[in-house]
């Protein structure tokens, strides 16, 4: 039995494998399967500072080893979720990690002010979601705009901020750089790709909103290589996720670089991929004769 | 499939596999855990072998306490139901269910007029075998070839009407006829349906108009199928005139029909 | 039997399934497989200046659905290929697009001026290619060096340019409206993702070269949305590519706005690819009553 | 497997199954077509069922051109080679050979040393036939487990020397020191070696300081396996002294040892 606690920004985990933001609600419909105990930590729904309702359906896709969605940050908003979520998240004796989102830096900060005031662990900024002030690109694509939510936010709290990074850019590292100098005290990755289907007999996109994020294992190289590459380029923790289905390839983003693993379309599919998922780990590790999980971080050893 | 001991949790036996048409497949399932819970209108959400992302959700057509058993009937449409056509007696299927939140039922002197459109009727069978001889089940399909569980329906007790779009079997055109026909006849204490929307929506509106409760079987491509995700969204209103998306997968696949917002 | 022939930029392809740059080396591995009159057109692989051995091996690795590649442009330099490839090729009957590639803009327009006095068909100049004058960042990431580079070879060359894009990018609709502007006759997309795997038991990257170029049907919904993107966004036509494995991804490449499609990772699999996904192509029209494979292009009626 | 007229092409039937060790098997494979052209020394490229993206490419172990078949032996070592762990005879397999370019023989007279290290015995077993009594086979395995192919070396009539790195099975320590006491009792005219890099680089220097004809069997992660794609590099050195990268799938994945940059 491998030791698989991390500890990241000061908080310890009881292991690195966390549900990723938006495929596990606000843990409620797992726990009919197991006791959110025994999860690294919970990385909840993204939540805006009022209600959304969210985009037309259809909002999912398949692709070869992945999927697409398109579900537009559906959520009752940050009041709601503080009252009627958080309370019995914070009870699960797991870490959680609030995901937040806007449409403008003043709304993200206003989301982390509120959350500053509870209990919660660790908030999650996702800075994928489109500026409306800077033309709908997201905040995520530009460094100015990634920097300036991220500053926003972190006058807002003093909670551990991660902040969550987009790959649909040229340089991944050069947005790491700028969240992480206006404070980012650790930076998730990747968010979603950019991908879209067609149905041949309707000649319309799959997806209502035409274009959706693309995630699942097709996309897990990419995420590796994103991973070591912001590793290498910030000295803040990087908390790894994209495509992971085993234990192995939580291992293979561990080395590249993460200190935990985040899992998201392995739970779509499959609502014990968490539980598996980490017995994997611990069993490699076991076979490998390695102590400890934190150990693999960022030990690839590039040629 | 990868034998871990939650994969285990999912996986089970299928106990006969027989071919209805071209293509409309039906398997039974051994599954007594499953079986126990399983209530009308819910749904079963398989993950085919092969290198698929996402699960195939399949409403429940019938459940056998005793035998510790499901029934499914489904249509292979593409790639994932092509790869459960392949299934045969003592495979093994990744399953995850009973999902969703089924029919809600009166008592079984109710009269019910049962409606299903192609592949919509399956959910339909449990509903029949419920209401017995208070039962209608009006089931429409394309054509001759595409008709199933017929003989089912009539086995439950219940008054079967046949309708084919090109009149090759049955009556001729919609289901909608003799709806109007039977409600006439006898005004019914529910309508449950399930097929295509636009055959969803008549049926709604005809309810509507006479004001006979009304439930519906919706589908939405999905993602967990357990109401986590948020992809099966469905446009609803509430009583107040609010306008929300709920989940076919957790709220649904059954709605009353005057909350769907058609 | 569908018409399956397309013209692009007044070259005449019998039909729109092409072998992509760099899986297809010049074509003579296949002809022991089956005629190249066959196919559409050929991409050969990609010619520099001079003579490039490329990278240390190993250059392949295998993702989920995908692979990577890191050959690191190996070819014997512009004037071998005039010299010993283009020859054979040009008998051949179907359409030749000589790839190139270089790393300063005048090494590109060099190699366009020489293939300028071939009978070679179109040219397809790769901007993926690191630009050794602006630091080693792909000509491809960003508008400026794409600007110049593809001005640099329309000036050298009167052939039909096409210009292969890299999705590795922000905005690819800002990179190829860049080289529309610049005559590019039509562009080519997409190249390779920028990937990443690592040996968990020697915890060295997979590929000697660390990253590698990261192709296969698992890229296929990224290539979908920015043939789309691109060609909702530029007058010149559009070659797609990107993990196309059949007939009715050929198709769906065509709906989202591709006028041809290439073929690359298939054909790595299996030789028999192109002519596979041919007959598919063709089935798929038939028995769906399209007499035209040339109707499909852009066909897609976005939500 | 799809089964269109392409893929039939290279769609195969499985013979024979039979486990040799715990990780390695050897497979017969029905390809007349194929057996009559292979020789010792290339490989067949494998598709895997599943979800693979890459062949496997493995060496051709025997060739019976009259019973027109070819017989491989591999070992499973990750997902793929499970994969073709698990075919059955009867099974098809989607093979793409014969690939590369083979061992140049000399006349069968010649006295030729094989060498063997682990699963790089398998191409010397056709070598083995070839030279018959003038062969010397040394094998070298990790453990007494892992030893294959010893009967067939024997049959085919040519001295065997077993070697473990921990002495479990015949002599302990490496193949190189058999291989010297060999060149010492009777200089061969060939020396040919399939292994671990480490064996076939001891090797290579010393048929180079004996000045003894050597070829060797290289392994590299391929693609397309028929040199079109460039990946499967391999440093070699021409007579001139120029360095150059050629490639295990076309221009070997047999090399003469002196072409190899070690
Ligand atoms: C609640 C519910 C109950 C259903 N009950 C039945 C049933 O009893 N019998 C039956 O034959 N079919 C039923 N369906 C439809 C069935 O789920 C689809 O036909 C099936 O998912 C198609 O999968 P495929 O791989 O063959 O098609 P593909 O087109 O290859 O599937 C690709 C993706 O699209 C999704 N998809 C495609 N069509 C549909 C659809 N109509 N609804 C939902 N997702 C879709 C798939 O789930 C998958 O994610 C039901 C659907 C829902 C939502
Ligand atoms: C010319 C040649 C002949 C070979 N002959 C034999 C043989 O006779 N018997 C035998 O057991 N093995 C042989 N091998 C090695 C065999 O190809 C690999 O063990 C096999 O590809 C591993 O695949 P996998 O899916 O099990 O491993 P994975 O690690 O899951 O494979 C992932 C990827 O790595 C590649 N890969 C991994 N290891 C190797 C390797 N050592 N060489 C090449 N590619 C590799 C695979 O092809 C695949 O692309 C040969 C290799 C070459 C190049
Ligand atoms: C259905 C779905 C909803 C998602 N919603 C969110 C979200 O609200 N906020 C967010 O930061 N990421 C969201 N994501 C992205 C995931 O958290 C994760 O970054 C991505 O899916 C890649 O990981 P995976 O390949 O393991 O799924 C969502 C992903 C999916 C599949
Ligand atoms: C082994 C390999 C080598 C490649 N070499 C080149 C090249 O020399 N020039 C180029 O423009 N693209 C090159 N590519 C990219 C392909 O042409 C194509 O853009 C990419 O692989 C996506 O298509 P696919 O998914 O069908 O493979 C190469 C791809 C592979 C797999
Ligand atoms: S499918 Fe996930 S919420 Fe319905
Ligand atoms: S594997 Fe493609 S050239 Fe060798």
């Amino acid at each position: 039995m491998a030791d698989l606690s991390v500890n990241i920004c000061g908080i310890p985990f009881k292991n690195p494998i966390i549900p990723a933001s938006g495929v596990f609600g606000y843990g409620r419909e797992y726990e009919q399967y197991y006791e959110l105990s025994r999860l690294g930590g919970i990385a909840t729904k993204g939540t805006t500072g009022t209600k959304r309702t969210g985009n037309l359906p259809p909002r999912v896709a398949e692709t070869p080893m992945g999927m697409l969605n398109s579900v537009g940050l559906q959520n009752p908003g940050i009041d709601a979720f503080i009252a009627n979520e958080l309370p019995h998240l914070l009870a699960c004796d797991t870490v959680i990690l609030a995901n937040i989102a806007g449409s403008t830096a003043e709304e993200c900060a206003e989301v982390a002010a509120k959350l500053d005031k509870t209990d919660v662990h660790m908030i999650e900024l996702n800075i994928s979601c489109p500026n409306v002030r800077q033309g709908g690109a997201a905040f995520g694509t530009s460094c100015t705009a990634a920097s300036q939510v991220v500053a926003a936010v972190r006058k807002a709290t003093s909670k551990p901020l991660v902040v969550k990074l987009s790959p649909n850019v040229t340089s991944i590292t050069e947005i790491a750089k700028a969240v992480a100098a206006e404070g980012a005290d650790a930076v998730s990755l990747i968010n979603t790709l950019l991908g879209m289907r067609i149905d041949l007999r309707t000649r319309r996109p799959i997806l209502h909103n035409n274009m959706g994020g693309f995630s699942g294992p097709a996309i897990f190289p990419v995420a590796v290589r994103m991973v070591w590459q912001v590793a290498n380029a910030v000295d803040v923790p990087v908390i790894g996720m994209g495509g992971v289905m085993s234990g192995e390839d939580a291992a293979e983003l561990m080395m590249a670089g993460a200190s935990a693993v985040q899992v998201g379309t392995a739970i779509v599919q499959d609502p014990y991929a968490p539980l598996r998922i980490i017995d994997e780990l611990n069993d490699w590790l076991d076979s490998n004769h390695i102590a400890s999980a934190a150990e693999l971080t960022g030990s690839v050893k590039p040629w | 499939m990868k034998q871990d001991k939650y994969t285990e949790k999912l996986t089970y036996s299928v106990r006969s596999m027989e071919q209805l048409t071209a293509a409309a497949w039906s398997m039974v399932i051994e599954c007594p855990d499953v079986a126990a819970k399983a209530q009308p209108g819910q749904f079963v959400n398989l993950l085919p072998d092969g290198n698929f992302t996402l699960r195939r959700p399949i409403s429940i057509c019938g459940i056998d306490r005793e035998q510790g058993t499901l029934r499914i009937v489904f249509e292979v449409r593409g790639k994932g139901t092509a790869a459960l056509s392949q299934l045969r007696a003592g495979d093994t299927v990744n399953m995850l269910a009973p999902l969703g939140h089924g029919f809600t039922l009166p008592a079984k002197e109710t009269r019910a007029i049962l409606i299903g459109g192609g592949i919509g009727t399956p959910p339909m069978l449990p509903l029949a075998q419920y209401f017995g001889a208070n039962a209608v089940v009006i089931s429409g399909f394309r054509n001759q070839d595409a008709v199933i569980l017929q003989a089912d329906f009539a086995a439950a007790g219940a008054k079967t009407i046949l309708c084919t779009d090109d009149g090759s079997a049955g009556r001729f055109g919609l289901v909608t006829l003799p709806l109007e026909e039977e409600i006439a006849a006898q005004k019914p204490g529910l309508i449950c349906a399930c097929g295509p929307l636009p055959m969803l929506r008549a049926t709604a509106a005809i309810a509507k108009a006479e004001e006979i409760p009304c439930q519906v079987s919706l589908e939405e491509r999905m993602g967990c199928g357990i109401g986590a995700c948020l992809v099966c969204a469905c446009r609803t209103v509430d009583p107040d005139g609010t306008e929300q998306y709920r989940h076919v997968c957790k709220n649904g696949p059954v709605f009353n029909a005057e909350e769907v917002q058609w």
